[in-house]
């Protein structure tokens, strides 16, 4: 049977598909369909400080081969999952991956505090696509030294993974992966959604409310992937691949360009037990290739060209 | 709930614009409550991505139906499957009616495929001994899927080709007019704007409504958050249609933060 | 019934819907399905100033509701081009958009001084998302500079309609739509292809040959139009979007947010007449929505909020 | 070229792995010459988003068909069509094989569903009073859709379970052995591979080769520029197999430049 465990920092994902921020609620919705300790791990809906009641309807729409949300953080705040969610996950067998938001650098260090003395949490993804209230709104995703900043100050404040969560939505992710690493973070999360629109041409009404959304889904799987190529090239610390995985090969793409983790979202609304399936197909790929280990994948990506393509001088 | 899939026994139209589609799963049709829905993969394919939720309509057995309208891509899809076709389903999922309790009389209230889940209803209430009473309300009568099986039922079409002329508010007065209000619940479902129409006159009346609602949903089992409709009672802000509801006392919710679906 | 036309600087497009550069050829090879003088317009493949051979196979490979591209910007060169194209698009009665490629700023400028020159030029659109030779193959399209650069030394050099086809692989296209506008272009094409990857994972080979390449497709079109989107917010000058248009409602979305051309690209791949049922469907909306002018669809995006957003602090 | 929205009139499988679809169309039957193919939509949705290519396989009067493997996606959508339904059908496109001129014998060589071109091939040849041999190729009997149609069949086998044991080169050795290699032109079509091994199989003696080649396409018409092959002589770098083949011959292209599809 070949391996498929990977480990980063200090913690050993038994597999390596974990469930994506805010695709998997708190991870206790949905013992029904499968057991969650079977997957490498679940990233938390982002918790902020306080509870955060979220956007007004219409919150998600759907469009070909994806979908926008704009559920604007809606979760519990860090009190509440810490005292009546994650007791529950660490029953399960979880291993747990609390994501963070926050609209200041000073926010998001508190809740990571908050979480460091916890049994039960395994690291941190840090998802910093949150409007910066102090400097107006701003995204702090796309402002390059904010993340480095962020990065600086959780790195002080823990021994355990931590991972940034980086946007899309910039010229080069490549810039952003290397300032983590600079700063110390374990782990780059490769991708958050995309800025999308749709309009409903009956009203010329927007189709959510918030105007633009979060555009995820297997839409987006082939930008996700370029992106995750060229944060492969940029840093040597491990990247979490994301981005419109709905199969065992869609999971296999990622890890053949770079990742060394995956994450699963929107597929888990079509099928709460997308993730354990994935991870079962891994598995089968691994045994078919007759390859030992799943780190065997990570990078595995062959851009030796065609003979005819060098005798072309194109290269 | 569960995730199955099932083999298509059924498939055709039974009026204007509706259409019914049966299939058999033990476990769905002996879990499934009344006011509960499913969650149905149109197909295999990416493009429609997300389920689409549907009332169980029927359980006569195994057998389980829904009834339903071509407004798009999913419900065109569906209507194109043939008897032995598999289908990709997930549920029962949401909170049932809650229709227990100390009352005579159960007026279930249904526009268009809003009749969708007062067969189940009906029977249940009608299992606790209730007086059940159908208000089925359509623009006109070839909108209207009459199979002759609801319980006690009165019709109303807006241009007055079956039954009452007028929509099922009017109905409904017209027969409170004739019968009363005592010892009476409603139970509703249809399009918002009905809806709607229905709580400002039960309010009024102090007629004890509670309505299924309708709204987009991405995943239907609480995972995504998508599904808000703000809360008129209470401290929390939102209520999630899909676990908490789809069916709520008409006044702990705020329909109008509901944007319109079709 | 309703008007359709739409005029930018000095020409009159009968219909808002043209062809997309590179999808369409030089708007001679479809004959057999349409008559091409009933598209708003054809913009042509791109031009070079000499022919190029365009890149070596695999160019293209299917996703999940798009597809990948590296042509390689293939194409005859201005000479041929000019000589056995252009005549026989005019013949045709086709309105023409001259896409020019350059990998220099010279080249750029020599291609539309021999247009210049000759009838049935329209109006150009200047592909800047190409590799700039000059400073090591960097992309033209993602260094603002160099965009704001190109704008003013083709401005200089006509009088035709000039629209600049930006790339939507920047962190904020509205940026570059205002230097555009501040070089006095008439308008800006959003958007471009975004880069994209796919893995074969049987082979562990990039699906095509130069690795990454152009996304297209409907899979790219709520990000477009969250593209055109900002750009609207950011300058007043026309703005012609392009990305994933399937139908007239595809085609609508991008109006009403605020194009005032769009261009069918993909979609020609599955359909060669795709433009020109487009073009028939809006004209069908307009008469249905009792409009008199295709004119007054665009930027009719109602962000109106709904009563309740409103009540709920919400903006 | 026509795009043309016909009726399926049969839809099922003839061997391993290997199916027919045919449909009705005056028009494409009539303009197609042997080697054309079609452009296919798998169904209007958007996933997959693309057409399918492939050639036509038999013609008579208005009805066409295909042959096909199930490989992916689409063709698998194509396999569960029935008579009846829809096909968005593109063509008929490329150019035909060049099969006039001076020469008494036409082999035709097919591997798997390579077999897809000869029927109409060879019936066009037989018309211009050429003899016309077919030498096709499969791993076993079983994937060999054999409706005793094809003129002057032999065939082989990987396995010797029908004919020849080995492929179609040693097969064609073999007759060229007993009838010897004078006044013939070999047509064939199969995998990159098959094409290959001919290729140096007929070159070394020789003998005409047009191949009939495959490769991914976006538009199938020219318009994308997306399915270059190398040309092996000439000035151009590439020819599209879309519109300048899929038929070549076969010492005016460079195989080996094409990456291997399924
Ligand atoms: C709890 C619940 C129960 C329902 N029961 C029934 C029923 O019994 N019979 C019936 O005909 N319909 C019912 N609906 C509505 C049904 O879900 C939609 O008609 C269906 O999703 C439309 O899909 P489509 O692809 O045909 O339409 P499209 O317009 O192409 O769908 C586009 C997207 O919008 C969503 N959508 C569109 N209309 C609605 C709607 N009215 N409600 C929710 N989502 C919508 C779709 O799910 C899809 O994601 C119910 C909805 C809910 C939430
Ligand atoms: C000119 C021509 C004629 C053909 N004739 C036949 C025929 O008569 N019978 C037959 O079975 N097949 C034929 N093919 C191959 C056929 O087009 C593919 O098998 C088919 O496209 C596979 O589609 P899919 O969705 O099932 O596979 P998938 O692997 O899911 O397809 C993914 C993508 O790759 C493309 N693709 C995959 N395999 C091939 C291939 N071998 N050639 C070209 N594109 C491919 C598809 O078109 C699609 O865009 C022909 C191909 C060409 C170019
Ligand atoms: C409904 C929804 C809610 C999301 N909420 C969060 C969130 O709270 N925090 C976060 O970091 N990412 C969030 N995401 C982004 C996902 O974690 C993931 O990065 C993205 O959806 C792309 O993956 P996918 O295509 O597999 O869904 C959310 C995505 C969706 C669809
Ligand atoms: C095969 C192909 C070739 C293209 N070639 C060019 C080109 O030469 N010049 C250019 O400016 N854009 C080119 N494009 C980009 C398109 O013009 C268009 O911007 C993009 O495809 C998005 O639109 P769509 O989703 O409708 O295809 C090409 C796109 C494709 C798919
Ligand atoms: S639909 Fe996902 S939480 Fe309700
Ligand atoms: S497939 Fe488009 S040019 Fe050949």
């Amino acid at each position: 049977m070949p391996s498929t465990e990977i480990t980063i920092r200090n913690v050993t994902f038994k597999n390596p598909v974990l469930t994506a921020s805010g695709t998997f609620g708190y991870g206790l919705e949905c013992e029904a369909f499968l057991d969650v300790s079977r997957l490498g791990g679940v990233v938390t809906k982002s918790i902020s400080r306080k509870p955060r009641d979220g956007n007004p309807p219409q919150r998600i729409a759907e469009t070909t081969a994806g979908m926008l949300n704009s559920i604007g953080l809606a979760n519990v705040g860090v009190d509440v999952f810490l005292q009546s969610k994650l007791p529950l996950l660490r029953e399960r067998g979880a291993t747990t991956i609390v994501n963070i938001a926050a609209s200041s650098i000073e926010e998001y260090c508190e809740v990571l505090e908050m979480c460091e003395e916890q049994e039960g949490v395994s690291g941190y993804e840090i998802n910093v696509s949150c409007p910066n209230v102090k400097d107006g709104g701003l995204n702090f995703g796309t402002h390059c030294p904010s993340v480095a900043q962020i990065t600086r100050e959780l790195r002080r404040r823990t021994e355990k993974m931590l991972a940034i969560k980086l946007t899309p939505n910039v010229t080069s992710i490549g810039e952003f992966a290397r300032a983590c690493e600079a700063e110390g973070a374990d782990a780059v999360s490769c991708v958050n959604t995309f800025i999308g629109m749709a309009v409903d041409v009956r009203t010329r009404r927007p189709k959510i409310a918030t105007i633009t959304g979060g555009y995820s889904g297997p839409a987006i799987k082939p930008i996700a992937l370029a992106k995750v190529y060229e944060a492969r090239k940029a840093v040597s610390i491990p990247i979490i691949g994301i981005g419109g995985i709905m199969s065992a090969e869609d999971a296999i793409e990622f890890m053949i360009v770079g990742a060394s983790l995956v994450q699963v979202g929107t597929a888990l609304f079509i099928d709460p037990a997308a993730g354990v399936k994935i991870a079962a197909g891994i598995e089968g790929y691994l045994a078919e290739q007759k390859m030992d280990s799943v780190r065997d994948l990570i990078g595995s990506l062959d851009t030796s060209m065609q003979p005819s393509l060098i005798a072309a001088g194109w290269s | 709930m569960f995730q199955e899939t099932v083999t298509i026994l059924e498939s055709r139209q039974v009026a204007d614009n509706v259409h019914t589609l049966a299939f058999a799963s033990e476990r769905i049709a002996r879990a499934t409550r009344p006011g509960q829905f499913l969650n149905i993969k149109p197909n295999s394919s990416l493009d429609p991505l997300l389920r689409r939720a549907y009332s169980v309509h029927r359980i006569e057995g195994d057998r389980v139906e829904i009834i339903y309208n071509i407004v798009g891509q999913g419900s065109a899809i569906f209507a194109s499957k043939r008897p032995g076709d598999p289908l990709d389903v997930l549920g029962p999922l949401g909170v049932p009616f809650h229709y227990e309790g100390e009352y005579a009389t159960a007026v279930l209230v249904s526009g268009g495929v809003g009749i969708a889940p007062m067969p189940v209803l009906g029977a249940a209430l009608a299992a606790l001994g209730k007086r059940v009473i159908n208000i089925h309300g359509a623009r006109t009568a070839g909108m209207i899927a009459n199979d002759g099986r609801l319980i006690d039922p009165r019709f109303a079409t807006d241009d007055g080709s079956l039954g009452f002329r007028g929509n099922v508010v009017g109905a409904l007065g017209q027969y409170l007019e004739q019968e009363g209000a005592a010892d009476l619940r409603v139970f509703a479902c249809g399009p918002n704007r009905m809806l709607s129409a229905l709580g400002g006159f039960c309010n009024a009346r102090g007629i004890a409504l509670e309505v299924s609602l309708e709204c987009q949903m991405a995943c239907g089992i609480g995972i995504c958050q998508g599904c808000p409709v703000e809360m008129g009672t209470g401290d929390r802000k939102y209520t999630l249609v899909c676990t908490h509801g789809p069916n709520y006392d008409f006044r702990d919710i705020i329909l109008d933060s509901l944007p319109s679906v079709h």
